[in-house]
């Protein structure tokens, strides 16, 4: 099955997702940090059907011939390159990254990342604010990587943010959706697209994110470091479409009680 | 950074760390001497951005401070 | 997109699952209770790729005209008509419906339930062992539905059955998966396929219970309840598959703290 | 149950309720009668189940016990 | 505090529970497995203020001298001993060790295990229900340690069990209460007493079970096995009477948007 | 028992909490809003042995004689009155409430609350970092209720905050402890008092929390709401000594395979 | 707030409502007349807190704007 | 168990292992000479629970099996 084939066949399935005036077939944004080669992670990005692949911004080296730089791997995919001002501890350095990140050329988007906190790389949310005002006023399509907090979702969007990022769970942790009532708070407070960034650890975490009615989820660790990374982008881009079909299917109501499914009448011998 | 100074080298400091280069040296030339290409990186000298298309006529100088960066896989 | 072209593409991605010494493209078996009409069932047995499909045993009106029947419904489908005993309280009801469902011709193939309790429709343990051994003597092929309990499995394979049923949670309930360990300890105890049977509500459940490494789903409510019944069963469909994708792929393990996708060295101004 | 009974009918039990019905007809026609297709039904007489080929021949007897049955929706 | 001053409390503010015609102030039962020492095991039956202590059958060293048994450290301290029939699978092995129990001359009480899998010590429920109706008939009072299904459990009450124990979760697990549906479901369906048995790992497990309505909890490896035991002992104890109250209490309803706790009219400043 | 007796009791088992230079005996601060009567909350304040309660400013009627306040019925009580700024949205309404509260005269501490969202009463955690620091500035001892964001806390902390109070899911909600992971996260981020603020339901939900190591609970509606408020109030005090208990005494490890807690080896005629 | 105002009343407007008060009324006065314990009461005028010693010598004036507080049940 | 046989020793099994006991020794006497206190202690002797109070009468004779238990901590 050819990635074209495919995309189109998602496309009409589950529609696509709309960024800063941008539309994208897929709901997966793949993170391109981790994976063993950057042949692997082609390989993903075309499994997954990702129209989006996240980058990071770092120095060359000076001393030594560099590989070569990862644009040249991902040329052929088609993918939009999102760069992400990861690593970064204060607006400026962010807004620095970000600024960099633009001169090469690719376009306008930014992954923008404050972070406030080693362990957790929790957002710092008072900075991230403050970035993302700055970069919007410098014309940035941002979007930044944020907590699940609805108060400064709403405050990201005041500040012109194309979309929120809430996090699932720790950047890296693969626990999931640890608080799906507040993802669903975020969803139901802004307008602009909500995308799901961090913590998703397998397919079925990728399947409740969606089942809440967000727009998207952005992945990395979860396929990168999975046993079989292929297949596990296979299984995210059809747990993200089971997802998103089952929310817009409506899920029937849960109750404590069992409630048969054959009829109670006509039973035999009765 | 032990290397001998003469008078036609000068000093800048790229990526933090100091290096030597001929006086004059271009940007263009300071990426081709490392076998660098200038269509994947970018340049920040002393806080400002460098364009892409001034990197032929734009020769450093003594104390210049440059960031060259290019992307990574980062998720 | 036909029927048949999707069941050759799943089976090529997931496999299928064997039971019986019968093969079947999709792991997933459909109940054909509560639907509004039987043009819905229909529809959602082709969207969800099912091969198999359970139906009940009832007495006919033989007062007026019955509506003709299911079977009329499911014929073009190609699926397997799997007869069930629902609604039988002891052994005795249970083999004696199984062999009127036998008599109908279609195989030998039946699911067996001997409820115990109204309110919860969990299995009677004791009398599903029994009606077991009687059936598989008598060349049934017995899929019995049975609780989630791993010594009662282990009975149910040594007595013959050519899989076993466990319940997610009670039937009809969309609880989803109350107690994953149990189904893995089942997953773990026996040589034949493990169905869950009852209790997923949504497509995330499926895909939670795919990902423990069970052989495949039989659900009902989930889908016929659904505001979107059609929509919902393809959401299964893909659900499944993703499950049995990321059960194979291996996930990232778990952890507390948050672990950087982007490298740490390097960062613009250090 | 009310009906008058005479010498020509006799009285069966199927699907747990009384049916006054010709006697000597046969199962099939018992079926026939109800406009049921004898393809899609499973009959059971006083317990035993009676194979499909024999609903021509077989005649209902005062007393038999029928539950005829067939499939309907179920999970 | 006194051990009999804290019954006395305890008592009062929780009330006990009834099991074969013998009231016990206290709702927890202590295992005596496990324990770094019998003076640590005795230190935690007083600071838990339990007052059955269940032990195991063993055959006694007939190379060595013995330690002189657990009786003598116990006895001092009032609880009743509750032999267990812990390592038998059958129902034959079981009636055997709880006959040997009771020719101690202690009581009629017996803790019925039949272990049906070596791995998750799941009982065997089919034995369990045959041993505990042996065991009835030779006038034992059997309180069956079993698993969470409803339908066993009138199964075991229609035997003659004086109580009936499901798990929590598997023995010496710590995992807690996995599936709280389930014991309720017991809860209901019973008249005897229903005791917790098995998967407790730390007090809330105990809150969280106790409000659930049960009327006692079987605990052993979460306070053998804590770091600091008498600590713990002494935690579960206030874990059940808390869980016990809560129950009584009757909790407030959850609902997903929140409520303001201080008045919303009258604020500074309108 | 009398409330001293009580106090005196517990201080001795768990320790209690030092805040802004006080220390307090008990580690439960109770609410003092939707209470039935003022005789329920002060029969509620003795029975928890609650030593901090909070209050809200309000404008009183000047129209009809008011009720004649609430301080007069807890003055016996001998409680610390906690004042809040609940209802402000914005750190200026807040400032200025916290003023009002202090030219009471009672001290100088403030629950501090800045609102972001009035369906979810989330903090406004911009808003509430100024507020902080001004007040800090003029004195006050500051306790805000925060997210759960580890990076919002340790600014708080840098503010000059007395405590942090995290909420555990939304004001009223009664939905316990959602993401247990954050307050761990806060716990071991901050050296001040972390106290969880909001959205205990029940017994359980309080020993949870006091097992993540947090220093206290200030709850409300989980008492104000429950059926029975008294016994409900008596509840919570067990819970939270018996999480406290728990956390120090150092929980077992949790294992998903079981374990026997009685000797495998000396079973009868092995 | 439509009665009629005459030389010696004043209006204040206090939480929130207009109120007509005597001239030279004092803060105690104003509490006094309304059946205000002041000891329970704290009163911020025109954005300042008037300290309790001094509701005894504050004269309300014209357009003060006053609020009146004290502590109700809040969590 | 390889210990000589005598005219006055016999063979008994307890607890799974053999042991060679005088012959004509009394259940009291096995236990006592293996330092246990009767009391503490129960036995089942060929599949029968051996009452207490018998323990000073029964001798115990050549291929008896006995089961010599007492409580030991379990949960």
């Amino acid at each position: 099955m050819s990635g074209e084939a495919v995309t189109t066949e998602r496309a009409s399935e589950v529609g696509g997702m709309t960024i800063g005036g941008r539309t994208f077939g897929s709901r997966l944004i793949l993170g391109s940090g981790r994976f063993d080669s950057p042949d692997t992670l082609v390989r993903c990005v075309e499994t997954s059907g990702a129209e989006i692949v996240t980058v990071a911004v770092r120095r060359v080296s000076l001393d030594r011939a560099d590989e070569g730089g990862l644009l040249r791997h991902l040329e052929g995919t088609g993918v939009m390159i999102l760069p992400n001002t990861a690593g970064c501890y204060t607006a400026e350095q962010a807004v620095r990254v970000a600024r960099l990140a633009r001169a090469a050329g690719l376009s306008e988007f930014v992954k923008l990342e404050v972070i406030g906190d080693e362990r957790t790389l929790y957002p710092d949310v008072v900075e991230l604010v403050r970035a993302t005002r700055t970069l919007v006023d410098e014309g940035f399509v941002v979007l930044p990587y944020t907590s699940d907090d609805v108060v400064v979702a709403r405050r990201l969007e005041e500040a012109g943010a194309a979309a929120v990022m809430p996090l699932a769970s720790p950047i890296g942790s693969g626990l999931g959706v640890v608080d799906p009532l507040s993802l669903r708070f975020i969803r139901d407070a802004v307008a602009i697209p909500v995308i799901v960034d961090a913590g998703v650890g397998t397919a079925s975490d990728a399947t409740v994110a969606m089942e809440l009615g967000v727009d998207g989820i952005l992945m990395n660790t979860a396929i990168a470091m999975a046993e079989d990374p292929v297949k596990m982008a296979r299984a995210m881009r059809l747990a993200i479409e089971a997802g998103r079909l089952a929310f817009e299917a409506g899920r029937m109501p849960r109750r404590e009680w069992a409630r048969p499914t054959s009829p109670d009448e006509g039973r035999v011998g009765e | 950074m032990s290397r001998t100074r003469t008078a036609s080298t000068i000093d800048v400091v790229a990526n933090g760390e100091s290096h030597t280069i001929p006086d004059g040296q271009t940007l263009a030339g300071f990426l081709a001497a490392r076998d660098l290409d200038p269509d994947v990186v970018v340049v920040e000298r002393n806080g400002e951005i460098v364009p892409r298309s001034r990197f032929g006529e734009l020769r450093l100088e003594t104390g210049d401070r440059l960031e060259v960066v290019h992307f990574v896989g980062g998720g």
